[in-house]
């Protein structure tokens, strides 16, 4: 995890099903806790494999950032994965950043 | 290369099946030459199917799942995942998108969502306090023998 | 994390299913984090177990080949393979290195050499006529909890 | 293959087990039969799995290489093959090159 400015960065690696998905939120959430970002950056570049448990995790992190006031964008999606993103209707929610927008993503 | 071929395996409701079984159903049919897309969408569809396994119908105790694959001559798996939990009393609004009885477990109701935009074919049925049985059906896009 | 976990599976006797029987013992005990070493060698004793089954056991011809796979709270793992085969009439001249029924489909006949090296235990057990059951133990080296 | 002055050398890649033995043991066979090689050269590099199987195909072209006065290496074993190459013996017959001698098997 890397934070700049107040945007928080969570790189997220590995096959994120639902029992990676508890170790991964708390840990992110600890982070959202402890930082109060105004923006969770979840870069999902490593991300070999994704089940609907991973559309949980993201919209568990959206609502919590939404609590606070903040936003939270996926960037770096895996093509592998956008068939699954795209069941999830995040799109609409302006959450999932379009592969064409990846290089905003280093920040 | 293409003759039936049949598996069938039942392992506890631990979450860490979850990667075991869509891991064992991406070996056996892996003779059969799927394109790596075919394959990511099957091993999502279990893993889903699974998981509700795991997370509903054994609701966090210890159970068995059951899992069956049958490779047909040509091409089409059919994969079985059976419980012997909770069971589902509504099936129709459990398919429903968005839908689910476990919000708090961030589940995202999107299981058989999943499981049905991944198969050719989802059937469900269930008999509440016996169980349920998730049949899915996907037909491998034919390949050109290279022997 | 070491919980006790059980896995059965049956699955035909197609000589593909020496791939995939490795490969679903490999994806049920990686929860165990074994070493490189560990899995490769566990893989190995697996592959010469069921290609027994494959060629010896059934000898070409379709048999059920049954696997079950028990993992301790300690990291012991059990792996015992079934088949209802052709069984073995003398199990100790068997298990001897080179000794080999099938020089003539390039047996090595170094099947039971490899299974015991790579075991802490191996049991062999045959009904002629009726099959054989051959039961691997191997403690995985424990390991310093990361959690 | 390549085959260089007399020296037949295959490349033999992926997992060596019964089932894939039988195709890798008639297309070696058909190419020693048309070039009669003195020296048949097994590159194991690209070998990522082997049990007992890969012994019999060892022996296998071991005693075919006999019959037309020719012999065998096996050259490049990966470090994970080791144990199950030394408990055929064929290290006494001096088939098995030490990986010290790799850099030999370039040719
Ligand atoms: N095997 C099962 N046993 C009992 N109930 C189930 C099972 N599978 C699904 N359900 C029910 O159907 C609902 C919807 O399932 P699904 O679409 O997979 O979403 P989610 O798993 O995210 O809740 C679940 O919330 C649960 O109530
Ligand atoms: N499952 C089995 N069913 C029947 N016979 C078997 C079985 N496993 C082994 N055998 C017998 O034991 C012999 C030695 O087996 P093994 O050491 O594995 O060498 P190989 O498989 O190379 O012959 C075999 O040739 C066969 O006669």
């Amino acid at each position: 995890m890397s934070q700049n400015g107040d945007v928080l960065t969570v790189f997220v690696s590995g096959e994120l099903d639902h029992h990676n998905a508890r170790r991964l939120r708390e840990a992110t959430d600890a982070m959202i806790q402890q930082k109060h970002p105004s923006k969770l950056k979840l870069n999902f570049s490593g991300v070999t494999f994704m089940d609907s448990s991973g559309i949980g995790f993201i919209m568990g992190r959206y609502r919590m950032m939404e609590l606070y006031g903040g936003s939270v964008r996926v960037v770096a999606v895996p093509a592998a994965l956008q068939k699954v993103m795209e069941l999830s209707g995040l799109g609409c929610l302006n959450v999932i950043e379009r592969s064409s927008d990846e290089n905003e993503s280093i920040s | 290369m293409k003759a039936f071929r049949e598996m069938k395996m039942s392992f506890d409701s631990s979450s860490d099946n979850e990667a075991f079984a869509r891991a064992a159903v991406a070996a056996f049919i892996l003779p059969l030459d799927p394109t790596v897309a075919e394959l990511g969408e099957i091993r999502t569809a279990v893993s889903e199917a699974v998981t509700n396994c795991v997370v509903h119908a054994y609701n966090g105790s210890r159970g068995i799942i059951n899992m069956s694959v049958k490779i047909d001559a040509d091409g089409t798996v059919c994969i079985k995942i059976r419980d012997s939990g909770c069971g589902i009393d509504d099936i129709d609004k459990a398919m429903e998108p968005l839908y689910t009885t476990s919000p708090d477990s961030e589940r995202a109701g999107l299981g058989f969502a999943v499981m049905q935009s991944f198969s050719d074919s989802m059937k469900v049925r269930s008999a509440p306090g016996h169980g349920t049985t998730v049949t899915l059906v996907r037909r491998l896009s034919p390949r050109v023998s290279n022997v």
